[in-house]
């Protein structure tokens, strides 16, 4: 291909939005058919408390090492013929804000539809990102999420999190 | 060796410059600095949790770091908690 | 809800383009996390022929039955916390044209994947629209495609398609 | 009675209007439709494939129409070949 087949990123929301019509070309080439799209937003409550904005915390340099290795992982499995786009938002985010945006171009649609699940799934669970909740209140918290402990190092305590692996709703 | 921690997410709150320094032996390996830091944040920090640092990983700039690894050689590194993106 | 949950819609290629930014803000509201979009291009090959453009006819007026049908089928089962929305394009579209435009907004990312999903799946095989393909060499083609017969009627031959039913990739 | 039956898709191209019109029995079935469509379409059109009239489906705008229902009150009935959308 000409172009780089994939684009990762980090927007920094004093500066820039997220834009889903530049993710949707970006994947786009004249042999794909389907172009499957997911954006996140800030949703206006979380367990039952009132949102009144998220700060989203990342660690930069690996994010970017993070989303190309998952960008590897998903044209290995989907690829060649395959477009990716992933971009998350950093900074305090209002309710409705675009906080991650991610994008898949195929020839055909199975394809796109598996692959954008894959990117959002893998830039959920595995990039060195933090959500901290900002309640009606006053309050704010730091989610809890997903470790980053490789699963088989025994001095961390992944083995035994305070919830079930993954069954949290993030 | 001194070595220079970055804190993220959750760990911010305990140090308005999210980042803190501790003195390890020369040949520390990970596991070597999650005590040293679990020491730390127990004897500076009111209100810390040990349950986030056990669920907690270290890393560099380019990977998440095994508790066997030895420090990297520029003495950088970061603890990141669990994550929650998107 | 204050506004329609759902919005459907042909747009002549002619008067108006399917707009991607508009289909978001669309299913969006304050208690949505996800938004799954798909968007449905012309593409520069088929079957190993070169395409250089696609005609899409329509049957407008039930066309417009099925999409509020198959809202409500999605509706049914992924609502009620779901926007959802479905554009298709009518005439004589060039390569990298949006065909077809689905979207669906839901608190969380599970259900609108699997909301979007379905709403293109039911768009594409039980909607009346009809694509004709045309080539580089000149000649057109229109494609084959689903039946819209009811599977039980005795007196159409659904049962014998000449190749397995949903295994085209369409 | 007389039926006018609209062409969709691959029907369009075997005349210009997309429209013939059928003189059927009074009390005809969407059965007696498809035959009368059948043959009207083997005597006028070179080249028409029965086969793909046997896929094809009649609708009025609101409903695809079963082989044993009436035909609608208002006379109007699309032909409609196997669906190619998106």
């Amino acid at each position: 291909m000409k172009q780089p087949a994939s684009q990762v990123a980090i927007s920094d929301i004093g500066r820039a939005r997220l834009d889903p019509a530049a993710a949707i070309e970006f994947v786009s080439a004249p042999g794909f058919g389907g172009v499957s799209v997911f954006v996140g937003r800030v949703r206006d409550h979380n367990h039952g408390r009132a949102v009144t904005g998220v700060s989203y915390d990342l660690f930069d340099a690996l994010a970017l090492q993070r989303f190309a290795e998952i960008v590897r992982e998903v044209e290995a499995e989907f690829g060649p013929a395959l477009r990716l786009y992933v971009d998350h938002a950093r900074g305090r985010l209002a309710v409705g804000d675009l906080a991650v945006l991610v994008a898949a171009g195929t020839p055909h649609r199975d394809e796109a539809f598996r692959a954008c699940r894959a990117l959002i799934e893998a830039v959920k669970h595995r990039a060195p990102i933090w959500k901290q909740e900002h309640y009606a209140d006053g309050d704010s918290a730091w989610s809890e999420g997903c470790s980053l402990c490789h699963p088989d190092d025994p001095a961390a305590d992944v083995d035994r999190p305070p919830r079930p692996a993954h069954t949290h709703a993030h | 060796m001194r070595v220079e921690l970055a804190l993220f997410g959750a760990f911010r709150q305990f140090d308005p410059g999210a980042r803190i320094e501790l003195e390890l032996v020369n040949d520390a390996r990970v596991a070597d600095l999650r005590l040293a830091f679990a020491g730390y944040a127990a004897a500076h920090w009111p209100g810390f949790s040990p349950g986030l640092l056990a669920r907690s990983a270290f890393a560099s700039e380019r990977e998440v770091l095994r508790e066997s690894e030895p420090i990297p050689a520029d003495r950088r590194v970061a603890v990141l908690p669990p994550v929650s993106g998107g």
